[in-house]
């Protein structure tokens, strides 16, 4: 049964104001596409949860989405600041709840697999968890230390980007996977983005390799280069050039707001922006070919 | 030819640090002057280290430098690839780490480190991007080193806010914790190195050529005291530097 | 650095009397071979954990190398009961610990992650755990209900087989995985066996699929078929048939002692093992081909 | 062509197991006639229903009736295939599993099973395989259901060993352990279906045709009710049995 549509339509349909939104993807696969369709449609009050918000939540808490993030990186992975979502929170506009890395995957670790918490080995830093009561501790009845435990998290919607799928949304990933599955499996909803809607002959050649089942998605939609300017390996670069510019853009909201308006408002879909990057950044992000060699799955 | 006496201080902390680092290692590393140390080390001393990116890459052959963590080049030809929960679990959580590299805004007399906040955590001054990793690679590595350059704001004698840890208060308090690591092994600056005595204290172990310890004094915030046993760092080597600068970063991205 | 040895040297050097031993594998890829070559390096004592004892425990039972069973399934697999391990159990000479195929892996799970203990939805059936203590509850911080946890499972030794590997235990593994990558990382040593020994470049072309990393791995043996009768997936097929046939020859310690002397004792090694089964055994369990489709890294 | 009149017990209970599913279903399922059961649903008013595999299988399409749960078959042009772990948790206990099916040596008045020993759990007088994935099924999947021939042996009224949760004693003893799934929905037998009533007895509500109700109480081992509302079961139809004897299992291995 086809779950493709537009990611205009899978917007519309399953993400509404207030949600909770985890857009994963950890530096690779970040949905840019769906975040900026978002910002386009005018979603409001969102809670943005992502270990790394990077420049997809910079851009969303600028336009206005968000009420709240939920994070354990708040930066520009080797750039520096994430300025708006810093700004908005040194000014007190923006809440925000915040985890170590490992804290917050185990949220959605026991988020994706049913579990009323999970636990974690000491860390022997307590600062973080004096200031956010989600941590708490519970009595290992085997030694009868104090263990450290995070409760799950569960988003209302979660946006995925992935390399290959099937119209039923069962899903190949392959390279840095990050929160990717646990994500999908740990929302309520699910929308997948592709890079390529594949027959699903090519998904059953290697079923080791789908990490996402169409069991568990809502819709699927096709939109090729959705990461940029994150990245989708096999498929384009990461546009680090982008994110050291951004660095400059974020550094005013007139700036940012001029970049909205060129980049996100004026574009209706993620073919315009693409087609708007223009050739010359098509070619310094190709990816080249770099085959893995096939396995035998047998014929039995 | 490379000339040996005329080196950065990046140059002089990615050849100190790497030094640190054994053969057999397996090495929890972020992009940067740790990346560039670990492949120092492989080059020279230590062709067993094994690489392990926080993003879940293992065995990297990059064939550029990466800008992030989780550049594309780490994975094509690496090892292995897993997912994040199963690298802090599998690898970190489970003892399969020796090192792991840290920084941050702040370091204190006992190698606790703030990457959170300035000023009050709920009315923040200047708000940093917070933990990532540090908090349980600090925890759980067996053991740790610190990078950066040697200023008084960095290392105060106290931190504003304990993203990570190191000592504590000193004395038993770290081991009281149950932490598996055994904590902070030395801070690498461009000054010389820090390491924490019986107590848990970071004092003076080495200077680098030509740095006084009144120097490293003037750049520290607390009352710093110097190791009976202090020795001059031994200068980068030409095959070093040749190294650093014409295989590893040609570019002279972090050096 | 080559981890390489037989599988003779490498069983003498990390199995000793006494370890708790994990070989694992769901149905598939059960390591058969190390077992017969603990088996006639007389090796006592042992506690043989495994989900599902298969057939492999079934005859180290029999031949005398097992002090405790611990699992969560104890029987032959769509044929019906495990007899030598029952019969054991039955009249008392064979210590037993037990679990739910959940509660199982989820001690593997902790035991991989590092984790002090698991902790599991509410299954409503108490009459195991009341048997076994090592099932205790924990108090739930966020809702005040009783949680059962269970405590982590780190074997002594693991022999875990896979498909192919390179000398230094860097590993692909496809097909069924049950709890291969758990038992590994679980576990303090880890003898990897391998259909394949292959160039670590082809290891390399498809990080995704290394699910055990050398670093864990302490000794490597090359041994095609080491998994019969269970299968390696796209190698060799499941020997059916032999199922049926132990339901027949482990009805007696007799037929058992002398399947024992013919296809282990009087066997030197698995090479030996699978030529005396004969062209027309490799014939019925030849796999044929089903390949993957590969897909792209990149070349960045 | 298929003579409708003349079925075997087998094949009543796979077509009225059968007919128990509903499509788009997702289940949770082991070899034999669970497997005939959702394959014919499948191929009959069904078409959208999923089947995983306790073994980590996903939208399977064996070429062959495999003997085992984890038969390569399986594998070969499947959708997904993962851990074990992943399979309980990501699948069942997350809440993604519609249908399961569970089977023992005792079914009791309450659906509760025994599939652990005969006889004092520590001196066994018959040691059973034990619970495998049944004790997390029978609690975790939205509903179950229980196939199997129906002798007073098999339904005693209370099981020596509860592996798997029914109803317990009764009422709202299950609700009260906070297991999320809704229990035993039905039990098929060669002579009928059982159904738990609302005090989550197992009453009779189904006789296949020619079968009395004191056959049914004859072949019970409590004092079994009969439902106001009981029924007797349409037989098995022609095209029910042509897909199960030609397409299904040819062979004959389970019907």
């Amino acid at each position: 049964m086809t779950k493709q549509m537009s990611l205009k339509d899978a917007i519309r349909e399953y993400v509404h104001d207030g949600d909770t939104l985890y857009a994963s993807g950890f530096t690779h696969l970040i949905p840019f596409a769906a975040g900026h369709e978002i910002i386009r449609q005018g979603i409001k009050d969102l809670v943005l949860a992502r270990a790394t918000p990077d420049l997809i939540y910079d851009q969303m808490v600028a336009a206005g989405c968000a009420r709240k993030v939920v994070f354990s990186y708040m930066g520009n992975p080797g750039v520096g600041s994430l300025r708006r979502v810093r700004a908005a929170i040194e000014v007190g506009t923006l809440e925000w709840e915040e985890y170590s890395h490992f804290s917050m995957i185990s949220r959605l670790q026991a988020g994706a697999n049913g579990l009323p918490f999970m636990p974690m080995k000491a860390t022997g830093a307590t600062d973080l968890a004096d200031q956010n009561p989600n941590y708490q501790k519970v009595n290992d009845p085997y030694t009868g230390e104090a263990v450290v435990v995070v409760p799950p998290l569960k988003p209302d919607v979660a946006v995925v980007h992935v390399q290959r799928a099937d119209a039923e949304g069962n899903a190949h990933v392959w390279g840095i996977l990050g929160e990717q599955r646990l994500a999908a499996f740990a929302s309520t909803r699910v929308i997948l983005t592709a890079e390529e809607i594949v027959d699903q002959s090519v998904i059953r050649s290697d079923p080791n390799r789908t990490l996402i089942p169409g069991l568990i998605v809502d819709a699927v939609c096709h939109v090729p280069f959705c990461a940029h300017p994150s990245y989708t390996q096999g498929y384009h670069d990461r546009d680090n050039k982008f994110y050291l510019e951004w660095d400059q853009i974020s550094k005013t909201e007139e700036r940012v707001g001029e970049y909205l308006c060129e980049w996100v408002y004026d574009v209706p879909d993620r073919a315009a922006y693409w087609e708007k990057l223009g050739p010359d950044v098509h070619e310094r992000l190709a990816a080249g070919a770099r085959l893995s060699e096939p396995v035998n799955y047998g014929d039995y | 030819m490379v000339d040996e006496l005329n080196y950065k201080p990046s140059e002089l902390m990615v050849v100190n640090a790497a030094r640190l680092l054994r053969d057999g290692d397996v090495v929890f590393v972020g992009v940067g002057i740790p990346n560039l140390a670990c492949n120092l080390a492989m080059r020279t001393h230590a062709p067993n280290l094994q690489m392990i990116y926080e993003a879940g890459v293992i065995g990297a052959q990059p064939s550029r430098l990466p800008l992030s963590i989780g550049d594309p080049t780490l994975v094509s030809g690496a090892l292995s690839v897993c997912s994040m929960y199963d690298i802090f679990t599998l690898y970190l959580q489970r003892g399969n780490v020796d090192v792991g590299f840290l920084g941050g805004a702040q370091i204190d007399q006992f190698g606790n480190i703030n990457a959170t906040v300035i000023g009050d955590y709920k009315n923040p001054k200047v708000r940093l991007p917070g933990s990532g990793g540090s908090m349980e690679i600090a925890a759980w590595a067996n053991r740790c080193y610190i990078i950066t350059p040697h200023q008084k704001r960095r290392f105060p004698a106290r931190v504003d806010f304990r993203t990570s840890i190191g000592f504590l208060s000193g004395g038993d308090a770290r081991k009281e914790t149950g932490v598996r690591g055994a904590g902070p092994e030395a801070v690498v600056t461009n000054l010389g190195l820090m390491q924490p005595n019986q107590d848990g204290e970071l004092i003076l172990t080495a200077l680098h050529p030509g740095v006084s310890f009144d120097q490293v004094r003037e750049n520290t915030g607390w009352d710093l005291k110097q190791s009976e046993t202090c020795i001059v760092t031994e200068p980068p080597k030409q095959e070093e530097l040749r190294i650093l600068r014409e295989e590893l970063d040609p570019g002279r991205i972090y050096i």
